[in-house]
């Protein structure tokens, strides 16, 4: 009876549906292992520097001293970080380096050990489970106790440079200077640097203790020297991060300005003429496809480096996309509005303003704010290139991969400031759409 | 149609308050509006090298020279087009590949922080906040990153895009979530399916189409975020067009050549992708 | 007062409305009735001037309305009013905004652009809210409102006009038969109280028959009938449908006879 | 003519805020001398600087020698190079250095056939233009694929040392001022960074090419400018060594002896070899 | 066989099912009734394990199916059939494939995932939708289909899991009266040729007089009436819907009285 034929059909859907269910996946998965070569994936692991990632890693939430002992003329240094700003005064140090009666230094590490830096240009380190390590330059030849074979990976010796790194310190020997690093966890000199007399202040003794500085008020002090911190530049930051939130609002806003009257221009039911929308959506095209990045590099001969030609280049991009956006909404407008309106001889202009613009608002509101918050996140890239605001602290402070725990806490910046324009513009888009 | 408790009694002064009210609220948005843009703009203008009055003019200036540069040696153009085209599949590769994992993993992070669909209602707030995260790094820092530990080259973009693809998929799709129907996933359960089954046969075919849709917009988007970062050494298109950029004069004809192949691909992947998305629509609203 | 001559309208080869001419010598409730597809709102459209008339005049006051340009184009819309059957109001807008749209054409582009009304205004579009019982809801945006409260506002907007004629596109079409009711009960008031010519396409012929002085009837854009309700009949009423002998008026009915609807559409008018 | 305000821009191996701390004497000292507010860009990278060279949107930069005639080959009316850095030794020039790890056995150019060769910023001199140049003439020809290999733009200085350390390229250049002891990265330069910041291990890394002595970038005045301006600035520049040695360290980026005239015709030779590299 | 005893669920405060106990000995079935808000739906959606149970227990052949966690769970899911109002199909999905779902939990994931039905199985949905009348739209989405039909679709699906236990949760109240009496026709003959035990909620009191063999009626949560048909009278059903006097079962009917809309469901039937 018509059961078979009934079969037959059904089971010729299933399997169509199987060829689709497993014809799909397997486009896919080729395409994958196209990539898979292509992107010689195979090879990665073998470049992937893991060590690397432990640099970055350990350096997000630490922080090293310097103890720099030159062979020349014998001078210890201890900086924090080596930098100029981070520089114990000379002839101070912290209290786990001790300078020796016979001109020797040791330096105290984490476990009770400790590394003696010899006045004959040398050093002594006692590592545990291995042994004690000493060397010496000779002449122009750093002499040592260890093996010339069989050394472990965490000592690099040639007869020009020693080094040793192990339990959160590293020690490198060269003809010209010993030089101990020292790991300790946490953003050293965030609040405020060595020359400030708040430093090693606790909050509570600053807000509530006696007057540190006779010269300054407690608050107004500790903000001064924190917000002026040579080291990490607080100050600086905020006005770069002030900088990329413009860019970002000046564009877009700019940008939604100059893109509704052209969006009338080239949407099918405002048109006035059709070769003109042609011309305007084109426009629009190449606006957007051009991407900001390129604007950026354009604009920057006529307008240099700052943060006004980082705001024109997105200005540029996004007139393309809220063209094309606006103009979709507008030939979407219910035409019943606009009627009515016109039905008791309202003029062009008071047609589009009430028939047309109460439609469209709460959409164009809605894109701007979305935009605005990407653009955020635009800006510190464009920034990077153009010159301004955090993205280019952040990623100059990358390329140049000196201090992991500053791409720290620019990234964790940048991190809160997109998610808090993204709240922001929320909470706009709902009161602002609820109120138009 | 009965007598509303806070019916006015005197309508006229009551709308007249209102209106008043409004039309403070109104100006006070407004004035506050353009005072921000205007300080912005000059804050803008002050701090930045050229200002935009002496700019203006000079707008055409480097695309004269590019013009200047390239229209006597426009011959050797397609030999460019041919030199940098496998620069240009890598840049398209990248940003298909990070789209496709990117979605993947945005499909099953927004099914896991919808309400009534996540497996574990409790974590829908960690989840969410994961996306978050994931949308608010900029694709350029995670690409440095990846960059310093496994080297230049497509992976650590393909990476850096994939993961910001996932958070930004992930908040629209859950938005499509969030306006699919329930009924099949709870008829699905009512037979005994699995999490995984009911969310497939469920949920799946309701938003594909959306799914598909965003997924495609984003491909655009992608497209243009992995030409940005070979900028910054992650290879493809963008890394040749910075560098012949930045030569300047002397190179401008293979700049232009560039630019042109990457303008067209973003053009041609725009068109095609609106051109799906517009039949899409037009069929799902044209019945079954 | 009102003289239609030939009036024509041509879609390319379709012809919606065909040589259509009557004279109208008082202010005057006319309703016009036919099928769907007759030409009534074209007629209406061209009247209002949304639409341009293939050939023919209409005078009004002796005046070529359908030559008018620009202003005084506007002049004669501001003149003639229409209400629509989806309302047309702006939905987002409230609702004495919507009615002072009513004057638009008078005031000053700029002031209007940014909402400012002068206050005469406002007070003459509350006043005609709360002649239509809708006072309460001034404040509300029209979307807020129920269909047939959104189509008295609609009226409101045309009153606001201050039109000599009010063209109604069948304004009871979208709404239920309690509201129906309230819509052309305050049709007819502004007729009655005003002396404004109101035109109306109706759906219904009860309808027409109970609001209106004159009918006229059309069918594949001709006018086929014109004369009073009680001219009328079931038999003319079948001629303007094309329909067949199986055809029944109750079909097609809207109104209330349950009196105890009636009750409550009265003790609504009371409340609002 | 007057101006109203100054503006100098700055190129470096250090990130953005330590260009800006240590130019801010600088830009204080000039802003005294001509009485108007002084704004210090940073650029990120060497195209930033020269485009606003030729747009007129930065009066004065410090400028490697290839970006300056860069500058000079766009428009030669753009700026003139009035002063450069000379070295404790009295010579203003440093070399650009090629090297490789070790463990790769790669010890010379030689070894480096068929393998990646990494160079900095296209605009560098010791990082693109002079290696691309001088290499090229000992018979390693440096079109990507034909001798090595590949070739690729690493974005910088910094990022060759990366790379090369990373095994990324197999060999890159940087610059150095080729004094002192290859362990420490010599005296200055991009290496001598990268170990203090405790990058690389120099031992790890072995040296296979030095060039010919480079000179140095010139500063740079926009033509434009006033002539008392550029004579002000000249001077003020010429003179800092003498009166703030501390500023001048951070403005010379490292100890040098002195600040001393230079002209463009120190540079032709640049002109030249960047023309020649040039479609 | 079924033993409920002092089920209860609590939404925070309210108390949506109180304490219900009763048994049921051999297969039968169940008319439950109750107003709106009675807790009929929260009964059914605990049996079938959707919702969890604040009390009590549910013992169904000995065994306490509300202790049952993970793939148990999932098994006796599918030893109980659910049947909702709205249906609850895939809609974009075609008609044999939602009636495969009922063997989505005997079934391995990965294999559903990518259609891999067992052959026999497809058979065997469409011999379920042809012993109920609609194996013809077997290939359609089920979206394409009437009320009525995707409702046989999801009985179809209910079937094609072989239960023991079918519920339905106020199957015909979407439906109109045509395709709400081939719904419960349907339902009956299952009971009638298979001998599956059916639970249905219920609205309408005649139509759990004329299909059920025991009727519950509950309200406020309570189980408030447990008997035969027979026994439930107007005046007990006044209680359990808490009327007044007014009470008159024919607000609430669906029965279809005219013969001629009998006949059309019975051409409609054979068409089908
Ligand atoms: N803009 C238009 N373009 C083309 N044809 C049109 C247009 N507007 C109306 N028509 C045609 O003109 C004829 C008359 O239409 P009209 O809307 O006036 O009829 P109607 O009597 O108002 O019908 P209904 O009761 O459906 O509103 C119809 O055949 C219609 O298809
Ligand atoms: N998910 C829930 N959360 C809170 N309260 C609920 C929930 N589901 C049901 N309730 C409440 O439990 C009570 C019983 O609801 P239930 O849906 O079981 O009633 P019903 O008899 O099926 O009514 P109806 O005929 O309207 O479907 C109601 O008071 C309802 O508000
Ligand atoms: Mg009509
Ligand atoms: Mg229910």
């Amino acid at each position: 009876m018509a059961d078979t034929a009934l079969y037959a059909s059904a089971d010729r859907v299933f399997r169509r549906k199987r060829i689709v269910a497993f014809g799909l996946p397997a486009v896919i998965l080729l395409y994958l292992g196209y990539i898979f070569f292509a992107f010689d994936l195979p090879g990665l692991a073998g470049r992937a520097r893991w060590d690397n990632a432990r640099t970055l890693l350990a350096d997000t939430w630490s922080y090293k001293t310097h103890v720099t002992r030159d062979n020349r003329g014998g001078d210890v240094a201890v900086a924090i970080e080596g930098e100029r700003k981070g520089s114990y005064p000379q002839g101070t140090a912290p209290d786990w380096v001790l300078p020796q009666d016979d001109g020797a230094v040791r330096v105290a590490l984490s476990g009770g050990q400790e590394v003696l830096l010899l006045p004959g240009n040398g050093f002594r380190w006692e590592v545990p489970g291995f042994g004690l390590i000493e060397a010496r330059l000779e002449g122009r030849k750093i002499v040592s106790n260890l093996p010339e074979e069989g050394l472990p990976d965490w000592i690099s010796a040639s007869p020009s440079r020693l080094q040793v790194t192990a339990d959160g310190a590293r020690v490198a020997l060269t003809r010209s200077k010993t030089e101990l690093f020292r790991y300790f966890p946490g953003w050293e000199l965030f609040f405020f640097t060595l020359d400030s007399p708040y430093h090693g202040h606790g909050f509570g003794e600053i807000l509530l203790g006696a007057q540190i500085d006779p010269a300054r008020g407690n608050i107004a002090g500790a903000w001064q020297d924190f917000w002026h911190n040579p080291m990490w530049r607080h100050a600086d930051v905020a006005w770069a991060l002030f900088e990329t939130l413009l860019m970002a609002f000046l564009g877009t806003m700019g940008a939604a300005l100059v893109a509704l009257p052209l969006a009338f221009l080239s949407a099918r039911n405002f048109a006035p003429l059709m070769a003109l929308r042609f011309g305007v959506r084109r426009a629009f095209d190449f606006l957007r496809g051009v991407d900001g990045l390129i604007w950026t590099i354009v604009l920057s001969r006529a307008f240099g480096p700052g943060p006004l030609t980082g705001a024109l280049a997105i200005l540029l991009t996004d007139t393309g996309s809220f063209g094309k956006l606006f103009s979709e909404a507008l030939e979407n407008v219910d035409g019943k509005q606009i009627e009515g309106v016109a039905s008791t001889g309202a003029r062009p202009i008071q047609r589009y303003r009430f028939g047309v613009i109460p439609q469209v608002v709460p959409v164009l509101v809605s894109q701007v704010l979305y935009f605005l918050e990407s653009n955020t996140r635009s800006a510190t890239i464009i920034g990077a290139i153009t010159g301004g605001g955090i993205g280019l602290l952040l990623t100059q402070a990358m390329i140049t991969q000196k201090d992991w725990e500053e791409v720290t806490y620019y990234i964790i910046l940048v991190i809160l400031m997109v998610m808090a324009m993204d709240s922001a513009s929320g909470w706009l888009r709902r009161k602002l759409i609820k109120g138009l | 149609m009965t007598q509303t408790p806070d019916a006015p009694h005197d309508p006229r002064g009551h709308y007249l308050a209102l209106m008043a009210q409004r039309r403070l609220y109104g100006g006070i948005t407004l004035a506050l509006f353009v005072l921000l843009m205007v300080s912005g703009f000059m804050l803008a203008d002050e701090r930045n090298a050229g200002g935009f009055w002496n700019g203006l003019p000079q707008v055409f200036d480097f695309p004269a020279d590019v013009l200047a540069d390239t229209l006597p040696k426009l011959a050797a153009l397609p030999g460019h087009f041919v030199t940098y085209f496998p620069a240009l599949v890598e840049t398209i590769n990248i940003a298909a590949v990070s789209t496709l994992l990117g979605a993947v993993a945005a499909i099953a992070l927004s099914l896991l922080s919808t309400r009534g669909l996540a497996r574990w209602p409790r974590l829908i707030p960690v989840f969410r906040r994961f996306m978050d995260i994931l949308r608010a790094v900029p694709e350029i820092v995670v690409a440095l990153v990846l960059i310093f530990v496994l080297g230049g080259g497509p992976v650590p973009a393909m990476l850096a895009i994939a993961l910001h693809t996932a958070g930004a998929l992930g908040k629209l799709f859950s938005e499509v979530n969030e306006n699919a129907d329930l009924k099949p996933v709870e008829g699905l359960s009512s037979v005994g399916a699995s999490w995984l089954q009911s969310m497939w046969l469920g949920v799946v075919p309701q938003v594909s189409p959306n799914y598909f849709s965003y997924a495609l917009l984003r491909f655009e988007i992608n497209i243009r975020a992995s030409a940005i970062l070979g900028f910054v050494g992650a290879g493809g298109i963008g890394y040749e067009l910075r560098n012949a950029m930045a030569w300047g004069k002397g190179r401008f004809d293979e700049a232009a050549a560039i630019f042109l192949l990457l303008f067209l691909t973003i053009v041609v992947f725009d068109q095609l992708s609106s051109h799906v998305r517009n039949a899409m629509i037009s069929s799902k609203k044209g019945g079954h | 007062m009102l003289t239609v001559e030939h009036l024509t309208k041509r879609f390319g080869a379709n012809t919606a409305v065909d040589r259509a001419s009557f004279t109208v010598d008082r202010p005057m409730m006319i309703g016009i009735i036919g099928r769907s597809g007759a030409g009534k709102s074209t007629f209406l459209r061209m009247m209002n001037r949304l639409t341009d008339a293939t050939e023919g005049r209409l005078l009004f006051e002796g005046r070529d309305v359908l030559q008018l340009k620009g202003a005084e184009k506007r002049g004669w819309q501001s003149d003639c009013a229409m209400i629509f059957q989806q309302f047309n109001l702006v939905p987002r807008m409230d609702v004495v905004s919507n009615v002072l749209h009513g004057t638009l054409a008078r005031r000053g582009t700029l002031a209007t652009m940014f909402n400012l009304y002068p206050r005469e205004d406002i007070h003459r579009a509350i006043d005609i809210l709360e002649r239509l019982g809708i006072a309460a809801h001034a404040a509300k945006r029209a979307e807020a409102l129920s269909g047939g409260q959104q189509q008295r506002v609609a009226i409101a907007r045309a009153l606001m006009q201050d039109p000599k004629v009010i063209l109604a596109d069948e304004p009871i079409a979208s709404l239920d038969p309690m509201n129906a009711q309230l819509v052309m009960d305050s049709l007819r008031r502004i007729h009655d109280e005003d002396g404004r010519t109101v035109i109306a396409n109706l759906h219904t012929l009860d309808t027409a028959r109970r609001y209106c002085d004159r009918v006229i009837g059309m069918r594949d854009g001709r006018i086929v009938f014109d004369g009073t309700p009680a001219q009328l009949t079931t038999g003319v009423a079948r001629d303007i449908y094309g329909a067949g002998a199986d055809f029944s008026e109750n079909a097609t009915s809207t109104e209330i006879r349950d009196p105890v609807a009636t009750a409550i559409i009265r003790a609504a008018e009371v409340a609002v | 003519q007057e101006i109203t305000e100054f503006r100098l821009g700055i190129l470096g191996g250090e990130n953005a805020q330590d260009r800006m701390t240590s130019n801010q004497c600088f830009a204080d000292k000039i802003a005294e001398a001509l009485g108007v507010e002084v704004k210090v860009f940073t650029p990120a990278d060497y195209n930033g600087v020269m485009q606003g060279l030729l747009g007129g949107t930065i009066d004065a930069a410090w400028m490697g020698a290839s970006s300056y005639a860069g500058t000079y080959i766009a428009d030669p009316e753009a700026v003139e190079p009035v002063l450069v850095k000379q070295n404790l030794d009295g010579s203003i020039g440093y070399y650009s250095i090629g090297f490789a790890r070790a463990d790769s056995g790669v010890t010379s150019l030689e070894d480096l056939k068929g393998k990646k060769f990494g160079f900095g910023d296209p605009n560098s001199t010791s990082g693109y233009l002079i290696p691309s140049i001088e290499i090229a003439a000992a018979g390693y020809d440096m079109t990507p694929g034909a001798y090595f290999g590949d070739v690729v733009f690493t974005g910088g200085h910094e990022q060759t040392i990366v790379a090369v350390n990373n095994g990324d390229v197999d060999g890159g250049v940087t610059w150095a001022d080729g004094q002192g002891n290859w362990e420490d990265g010599y005296n200055s330069g991009a290496l001598r960074k990268a170990v203090d910041a405790g990058l690389v291990d120099m031992n790890e890394l072995v040296q296979i090419w030095q060039s010919n002595i480079i000179p140095e970038g010139p500063f740079v005045i926009r033509k434009a400018l006033p002539q008392d301006v550029k004579d002000a600035v000249t001077e003020l520049t010429a003179n800092l060594w003498e009166e703030d040695p501390d500023c001048a360290y951070g403005v010379a980026a490292g100890d040098a002896k002195d600040f001393i005239p230079v002209t463009h015709a120190e540079y032709e030779s640049i002109v030249a070899a960047r023309q020649s590299v040039s479609n």
